[in-house]
C-alpha cells in the first residue's frame, strides 16, 4: 500500500511539473503585460495598465479584432452548413462513390495550412482576384469544412435515418425534415463543430497572412506588432485574447455541454 | 434552442464586423514599417479625410513580390530603397513626379541622388529618410575601440554575443567594405570571398533576425553587438538605454536611404502626390524621423526645426556631414546577381 | 484450491450514499453461490469488494479464515471473470490464459502446457492461436473462465458472466459452469439478476436488494419459503391477498374476503403476528374445481386471459367478489381453460404463506 | 439495397453532398492541382516561364542548404513528437487513473488552457521565458545555479520547446481519450492475475493505448513539419526548416514555382509518415 501511495505522490508531482511547464509562458505573458517600462523582461516594474490602454486606442488592432471575429463567424458558418449537409447526405444513403466523396471532403484536413494557403494564393493570383478578407474566409472555410463534416458525420447513424424516415412518414417535406428533425437531433455536434472551427479560424495565421492585404485578422496584426518592436503591448493583446477565449470556452461548457449532461 | 442562440450570436458578430468596415476613400501604400506609426499617418488622414491602407514589407524583393501578386491600380504610393528606384523605373512601376512641387533643394545634397531618382530629366521618386547599416553595440560590455574595425563582425572575439540583421543587401555590403570592395562594384566573382566571411560571421553569431528581433536582442542584453545596426536601432532607445552606441568603422559604413514615389498604375495620383508632399514636409519629416518602428535621419534638412534638441542629439544630426562622407550606398545588384546573393544568404541562414 | 468465504458487516458508501449496508454472509468451501438481485442492489459492488478492486467502507472479508480486507487483488486467492470478459485484445488466446502464470514467473513452456490444459477444460482446445475478436461471445466467455481458473484461485468471482449470451447458449453455459465447478471444487461466487439462472446453478442463492441481503439459502427454500415479500415476488410470479389475523389460544385464524381459514404456524414466516397480513401463494398452487374441506375456496372466477406457454398454461382470473384483484394461475398443458369462462378455483392450505 | 438504382432518396442525398464536394474541388483540389503544375514551371528573372520541367525539384536537390532544411524539419518534428508523447502520456494517465472522476474534466481543461492563447503570441511568450534576461535565466542566476546566462533562446532547443509546449497539450487530449474508453476491467483483470503496476502498464495498458499515441504522434509530426511561425520566432534563423525556406522563396522573390515544388516535397514527407503510421497500426491490429 505504501508503494502505491508513493506512486500517487510521484504522479502528482509529475503532473504539477508538466502543468507548470504548460502554464509558464502564459504566466510570463500575463505578468509582463502589466510591465511599467518599455521592455517585457525582468525586472518587473509594474503593475501598470498603460499597455492595455494603448491597445484599446489602437485602431488597427481593434479593426483586426473585428475582422477576426467576422471571418471566424462567417467562414465557420459556411463550413458548418457544408459539413452538415454532406454528413447528412453521406449518412442517409449509400451513394455510389461515397467513399471517394468522403475522402475528397476530408482531404484538406491532411494537408498543411501553408500548402493550402499557397495553393489558394497562386490560383487567386492567376485568376486575377485580389487577396482580401473574403479570400481569408474562403481559406478558413476550406480547412474547417472537413472538420465540421467529420464531427457531424461521426454523430449520424441508423437512429438518424430512422428519425428522418419517421418524419417523412408523418408527412414532413424535405426542408422541414432538415429543420425540425435532422438539425435539432445533431445540434450538439453542429454546435461543437461550429465553435471548434471558430477557434481554429480565430487562431489561424499562415493562410490569413498569405491571403490578406490591408484588412488583416488579429494573428496577422499581432505578427506585424511583433515585428515592429518588442513591447508589453503584445503581452497585453495576448493576455486579452487568452482571457476572452477562456471565458468563451467556459461559457460554452456551462451553456451548451453541461446542460446536455454530456461527459 | 441552442441552434437559435448560435444564430443570434452569429448575426450579432457579422453585423459588428460589417459595421467595422465602413467605406471611405482610401490610399494604398506599400511601405517600410516606420510609416505605420499612427502619429505619422493620422494627421494626413484627418486633413484629407481618407484612409491610408499600409502594407509593410522588408526588402525590395518582398515589395516587388507583393506588386507582382497584385493587379494594376491596387497600389498608389511606394516607399522603396533609394538604390532600387532604377529597378522600379525599369519595370515601369513609377509615375513621373512634378519636380517643382518637391522640396529637393532642402534635402541633404547626398540624398538628392539624381542618377537614381531621375531618368531623362523626369523625376520618379525622392529621398525621404536615411541612415546607416553599421555596427551597434553595448558600450558597457564591449571595447568601443574594437568596433571601429569592420573585421570585428567576423572575428571570434565576441563569439556568441553577435546578432546579425536579416537583410542580405546591407550585410553583404558591410562584408564587402570590410574586404575593401566598394558596394557599387560587387560582382559575382566577389561572392565566394564574401560568402566565406559571412560563414565565419555566422559561426560567431547568436542569431539572425529582422528589425524587431535585432532591436530586441541588443536592447535586452541578449547580444552585445548588432551587425547591420545603426541609429535606427539605438536612437529611439537613448533615454532608456544610453549604453547603446553605434559607429561607422574605418572601412566605412553602408548607407541606406528610402525613397518615396507614386505608382504608375495608380488611379489616385493626385492624392498620392499629396501624401508624398506631406511626408516630405518639415512636419512629416520630423514625424517620420522619430516614428515608432525605427528612428533615422530625415532627408529634408528643414525637419530640424520640428525636432527637439534631444531628438537631434539622438539622431546625431551634427555628425551627418562626416558620416555621409564616409558611407557608401547599399549594393544594387541586377536580377541575376540578386538571385545569387539571395542563395548565398539562404545558405548563410542554414549554416 | 478452495476455501470458505465469509463477509462480516461489510458496508460501502459512495458519495455519502450507502450502497451496501451491513452485509454478513458465509459461503461454504466448494459451493456455488449466486448473488441475485435487481440492478442497483449492490451485488456488483459486493463482488468488486470480494475481488479487492474496491475497499469496503466498513467490515471485513475473510477467505479460508484469513482476513483479506484491503489486500491487493493480485495477492488475494480470488480471480474474477468480468462481465465484458476483459480479454486482452492484443494477445492470443494462449497468451491470455497464460497471463497469470507469466506473472508468476513460469517459463513459457510450463505456462503453455497449463493454459492448454485449461482451454481443454472449457472445451476450446485448438483455438489457442486465435485472437479474442475472432471468437464468438460464448467462446470468449470460456476463455475468460479458463484465464481466471488457470491461476488456481480458492474463490472464483463471476460478474454476470452469461449476460451477453442468447438464451440457448446461456442454458448450455449454465450447465457447463456447474459441471466445471463440480470437477475442480473451487468456490464460485456468481452475480446475476436472472432468478432462473440462479436456481439452475446455485447451491446457495443470496438475494439482495437496496444494499442488503434479503434472503439466502438453497434454491428450493428461497423459492418456496421466501423470507419476505420482496424475495417472494423476485423469485417468481406471486399472488398476494389481504387478510386479517385473529388469534384464539394456539389456533390462528385468518379472515379473508373469501372466508376464514385456519393456518398452521409454519405458514407465518419470520414469526411476526400482526393484525393485517398478506397471504402469498404461487400460481402453480391454484387448483380448478370445488375446494375440499380446509382449503381456501376463491369461488367462481372469470378467466380474463389464457395463454399457452409451452411448459404450462398461464391464466389470469378475475375474482367475482373483487373487481380489482387478478389472480395468476398456471395449469398443466392439457387443461382446457379459455377466456370468458367462469370457473371455481381453490388453494390448498399448505401452499399458503403469510407475511 | 440494389447497386445502381437512382432512387429519389439517393438523388436527394447526392444533392446534400454536392455543395461541400464542389467547394472542396474548387477551393482545394483545383488550387492544389494548379500548384503541382506551377511546381513544374519556372521563374526566370521576373518572369514566369510555363515550360514543363523538373528544374525546381532538381534545384532543390542541388542546393545542400535546401535539403538540409528538409532534414532539419524532419529531425525537429521527430524530436518534438517523441518528447511530446513521452511527456503527455504520464499526465494523461495520471488524470485518467488518479484524479477523481468529478475533477477529471477540470484537470483536462487546465491542461489545455494555454491552447487558447493566440498561436503567434504563444511562441513570442517563449522568447520572454528563454532569453538571456528571461525568466528561466533570472531564476537560475538568483538561485546561484549559474553565473552566466544559459544560451536558450535562438536555438533549436527553443524551437523544440515551443513546439513541445503545444503538442503536449494535444497529445494529452488524444491519449486521455484513448485511456478513458478502455474498460477499467482490463487493468483489473491484469492486477487480478498477479501483474504489478508496471507490468499491468507495460503488458496491457500501453499496448491498448497505442492508437491514441499514434494519433497524437502523427498529428504532432504533421503539424510540426508544416509550421512556419514557431521556428521563425524562436529559432533565431540559426537553422532553417523547409517552411521557412518556402516563405523565403515567396516573400523575397515571389518564386511561386520553387515554393510550390518545396511544398509538394513537404507534403510527400507527411504522406510518407502517414502511410508508415497506418501500416504500423494495421500490423499491430492483425
Amino acid at each position: 500500500m505504501t508503494s502505491r501511495r508513493l506512486g500517487n505522490w510521484l504522479g502528482l508531482a509529475y503532473a504539477l511539473t508538466v502543468f507548470a511547464f504548460i502554464f509558464l509562458p502564459v504566466a510570463v505573458l500575463v505578468l509582463y503585460s502589466f510591465q511599467g517600462g518599455r521592455l517585457p523582461v525582468p525586472p518587473f516594474d509594474g503593475p501598470s495598465l498603460k499597455w492595455y490602454g494603448q491597445i484599446f486606442a489602437d485602431r488597427k488592432l481593434m479593426s483586426a479584432l473585428a475582422n477576426s471575429l467576422g471571418v471566424a463567424a462567417i467562414s465557420s458558418a459556411v463550413a458548418c452548413v457544408l459539413g452538415f449537409l454532406a454528413a447528412l447526405g453521406l449518412a442517409r444513403q449509400r451513394i455510389p462513390g461515397a467513399a471517394l466523396m468522403r475522402s475528397v471532403i476530408i482531404a484538406p484536413l491532411t494537408v498543411s495550412y501553408l500548402i493550402i494557403g499557397l495553393g489558394l494564393l497562386a490560383s487567386l493570383n492567376a485568376s486575377g482576384f485580389r487577396p482580401s478578407l473574403l479570400s481569408v474566409g474562403i481559406g478558413h472555410a476550406v480547412i474547417n469544412t472537413p472538420l465540421c463534416f467529420a464531427i457531424i458525420y461521426s454523430q449520424t447513424g441508423a437512429h438518424q435515418i430512422n428519425f428522418e424516415r419517421a418524419a417523412r412518414d408523418l408527412g414532413a417535406t424535405e426542408l422541414r425534415v432538415l429543420w425540425h428533425v435532422s438539425a435539432p437531433v445533431l445540434a450538439p455536434a453542429i454546435l461543437a463543430s461550429y465553435f471548434l472551427s471558430v477557434t481554429f479560424s480565430w487562431d489561424e495565421f499562415i493562410i490569413a497572412f498569405l491571403l490578406s492585404r490591408f484588412e488583416v485578422t488579429l494573428p496577422v496584426e499581432i505578427w506585424s506588432l511583433l515585428r515592429s518592436g518588442l513591447n508589453p503591448k503584445t503581452n497585453a493583446i495576448g493576455s486579452i485574447v487568452f482571457l476572452s477565449s477562456v471565458l468563451l470556452v467556459f461559457a460554452l461548457e456551462l451553456l451548451v455541454f453541461r446542460k446536455r449532461g454530456n461527459p | 434552442m441552442e441552434l437559435r442562440k448560435a444564430g443570434i450570436f452569429f448575426a450579432a458578430v457579422s453585423m459588428t464586423a460589417t459595421a467595422a468596415a465602413e467605406a471611405t476613400e482610401s490610399l494604398n501604400a506599400l511601405v517600410w514599417c516606420d510609416h505605420t506609426d499612427p502619429a505619422l499617418i493620422e494627421p494626413f488622414e484627418r486633413e484629407h479625410d481618407v484612409r491610408v491602407n499600409l502594407k509593410e514589407y522588408e526588402g525590395t524583393g518582398t515589395a516587388l513580390a507583393i506588386v507582382d501578386q497584385s493587379r494594376p491600380g491596387d497600389w498608389d504610393v511606394f516607399v522603396i530603397d533609394g538604390v532600387d528606384v532604377p529597378r522600379a523605373v525599369d519595370a515601369g512601376l513609377l509615375a513621373p513626379l512634378p519636380a517643382d512641387e518637391l522640396p529637393t533643394e532642402n534635402l541633404f545634397p547626398e540624398l538628392v541622388m539624381p542618377e537614381n531618382h531621375t531618368r531623362d530629366g523626369v523625376t520618379y521618386a525622392i529621398s525621404e529618410k536615411f541612415g546607416y547599416n553599421t555596427i551597434s553595440y553595448n558600450r558597457d560590455n564591449v571595447d568601443p575601440a574594437d568596433m571601429t574595425d569592420m573585421s570585428v563582425i567576423w572575428g571570434d572575439k565576441y563569439s556568441g554575443r553577435i546578432a546579425v540583421y536579416d537583410y542580405y543587401l546591407p550585410i553583404i555590403g558591410m562584408v564587402a567594405l570590410g574586404l575593401g570592395i566598394n558596394t557599387a562594384e560587387i560582382s559575382a566573382s566577389d561572392l565566394p570571398a564574401i560568402r566565406d566571411k559571412l560563414f565565419e560571421m555566422k559561426d560567431n553569431s547568436k542569431q539572425v533576425g529582422e528589425v524587431v528581433s535585432s532591436q530586441t536582442a541588443i536592447a535586452t542584453g541578449e547580444v552585445d553587438v548588432l551587425v547591420g545596426g545603426g541609429e535606427w536601432v539605438t536612437a529611439g532607445l537613448t533615454t532608456e538605454l544610453p549604453e547603446l552606441d553605434w559607429v561607422v568603422p574605418e572601412q566605412g559604413g553602408v548607407r541606406w536611404s528610402q525613397s518615396i514615389g507614386v505608382f504608375a498604375e495608380s488611379e489616385k495620383k493626385e492624392l498620392a502626390l499629396e501624401f508624398v508632399k506631406y511626408i516630405l514636409s518639415p512636419e512629416g519629416q520630423a514625424r517620420l524621423a522619430t516614428s515608432s518602428c525605427y528612428w533615422a535621419m530625415p532627408a529634408n534638412m528643414a525637419a530640424a526645426e520640428h525636432l527637439s534638441d534631444a531628438q537631434r542629439a539622438a539622431l546625431r544630426w551634427n555628425s551627418q556631414p562626416d558620416y555621409l562622407a564616409r558611407s557608401q550606398l547599399y549594393p544594387a545588384p541586377d536580377i541575376e546577381l540578386d538571385a545569387m546573393m539571395q542563395d548565398v544568404w539562404t545558405e548563410f541562414l542554414q549554416r | 484450491m478452495t476455501a470458505e468465504l465469509s463477509i462480516v458487516d461489510v458496508g460501502r458508501d459512495f458519495g455519502g450514499q450507502a450502497v451496501l449496508r451491513d452485509v454478513t454472509l458465509k459461503v461454504a468451501a466448494g459451493s456455488y453461490a449466486v448473488l441475485l438481485g435487481p440492478s442497483g442492489c449492490g451485488k456488483t459492488t459486493l463482488l468488486l469488494i470480494l475481488g479487492g478492486f474496491l475497499d469496503p467502507t466498513r467490515g471485513r472479508v475473510l477467505i479460508g479464515g484469513r482476513d483479506v480486507t484491503g489486500m491487493a487483488p493480485a495477492r488475494r486467492p480470488t480471480t474474477t471473470v468480468f462481465q465484458d470478459y476483459a480479454l486482452f485484445p492484443h494477445m492470443s488466446i494462449l497468451e491470455n490464459v497464460g497471463f497469470g502464470q507469466r506473472m508468476r514467473g513460469l517459463s513459457r513452456r510450463e505456462r503453455d502446457a497449463k493454459s492448454l490444459e485449461f482451454l481443454d477444460l472449457v472445451g476450446l482446445a485448438g483455438s489457442e492461436r486465435k485472437k479474442p475478436h475472432e471468437l464468438s461471445g460464448g467462446q470468449r466467455q470460456r476463455v475468460a473462465l479458463a484465464r481466471a481458473l488457470a491461476v488456481n484461485p480458492d474463490v472464483l468471482l463471476l460478474d454476470e458472466p452469461l449476460g451477453a449470451l442468447d438464451l440457448n447458449l446461456r442454458r448450455l453455459m449454465q450447465d457447463e459452469l456447474k459441471s466445471i465447478q463440480r470437477r475442480i471444487g473451487t468456490t464460485f461466487v456468481h452475480v446475476t439478476h436472472d432468478q432462473e439462472e440462479a436456481m439452475a446453478i446455485a447451491d446457495e442463492i443470496i438475494v439482495m436488494d437496496k444494499g442488503t441481503v434479503m434472503d439466502s439459502g438453497h434454491p428450493d427454500k428461497v423459492y418456496l419459503r421466501p423470507r419476505n415479500q420482496f424475495t417472494a415476488a423476485f423469485m417468481g410470479e406471486a399472488n398476494f391477498l389481504n387478510g386479517r389475523m385473529t388469534e384464539t389460544g394456539s389456533r390462528v385464524q385468518v379472515e379473508t374476503e373469501f372466508g376464514s381459514l385456519e393456518l398452521p404456524s409454519e405458514a407465518f414466516i419470520g414469526g411476526d403476528r400482526e393484525a393485517e397480513v398478506q397471504l402469498f401463494f404461487r400460481p402453480e398452487s391454484i387448483r380448478l374445481g370445488m375446494a375440499p374441506a380446509g382449503a381456501l375456496a376463491l369461488g367462481d372466477a372469470i378467466v380474463e386471459d389464457s395463454a399457452f406457454l409451452g411448459t404450462h398454461r398461464r391464466c389470469l382470473f378475475r375474482l367475482n367478489d373483487s373487481e380489482s384483484t387478478l389472480i395468476k394461475a398456471w395449469f398443466r398443458q392439457g387443461e382446457s381453460v379459455s377466456a370468458g369462462q367462469s370457473l371455481p378455483i381453490w388453494i390448498g392450505i399448505d401452499s399458503i404463506l403469510c407475511y | 439495397m440494389s447497386g445502381g438504382a437512382w432512387t429519389r432518396e439517393r438523388i436527394l442525398a447526392l444533392g446534400f453532398v454536392l455543395p461541400a464536394l464542389a467547394w472542396t474541388l474548387v477551393f482545394f483540389v483545383a488550387p492544389f492541382g494548379f500548384m503541382v503544375a506551377m511546381s513544374l514551371w519556372r521563374r526566370a528573372g521576373a518572369e514566369l516561364v510555363r515550360d514543363w520541367s523538373l528544374v525546381n525539384y532538381l534545384g532543390f536537390l542541388a542546393r545542400p542548404h535546401f535539403v538540409e532544411g528538409l532534414l532539419n524539419s524532419i529531425e525537429i518534428a521527430a524530436i518534438v513528437t517523441a518528447a511530446s508523447v513521452a511527456l503527455a502520456y504520464p499526465l494523461a494517465w495520471f488524470i485518467a487513473a488518479r484524479v477523481p472522476a468529478g475533477w477529471q474534466r477540470i484537470a483536462l481543461a487546465l491542461a489545455i488552457v494555454p491552447f487558447w492563447t493566440s498561436y503567434v503570441v504563444r511562441s513570442y511568450a517563449w522568447t520572454l521565458v528563454l532569453s538571456n534576461k528571461g525568466v528561466v535565466n533570472e531564476w537560475l542566476t538568483s538561485a546561484g545555479l549559474i553565473s552566466e546566462p544559459l544560451q536558450l533562446s535562438s536555438t533549436r532547443f527553443a524551437t523544440v520547446t515551443g513546439f513541445v509546449h503545444f503538442f503536449v497539450m494535444l497529445s494529452t487530449l488524444t491519449i486521455f481519450a484513448n485511456l478513458k474508453q478502455l474498460s477499467p476491467n482490463y487493468a483489473r483483470a491484469a492486477a487480478d492475475l498477479g501483474a504489478g503496476g508496471f507490468q499491468t502498464f507495460r503488458l496491457v495498458v500501453l499496448p491498448l493505448t497505442l492508437p491514441g499515441i499514434m494519433v497524437g504522434g502523427f498529428l504532432s509530426f504533421a503539424l510540426c513539419l508544416g509550421d512556419y511561425i514557431t521556428p521563425q520566432i524562436l529559432g533565431g534563423n540559426n537553422e532553417l526548416v523547409l517552411p521557412q525556406i518556402i516563405m523565403l522563396q515567396l516573400g523575397r522573390r515571389a518564386d511561386f514555382p520553387m515554393a510550390s515544388a518545396l511544398s509538394i516535397i513537404l507534403m510527400l514527407t507527411v504522406t510518407l509518415a502517414y502511410l508508415a503510421c497506418a501500416r504500423w497500426l494495421k500490423l499491430e491490429r492483425a
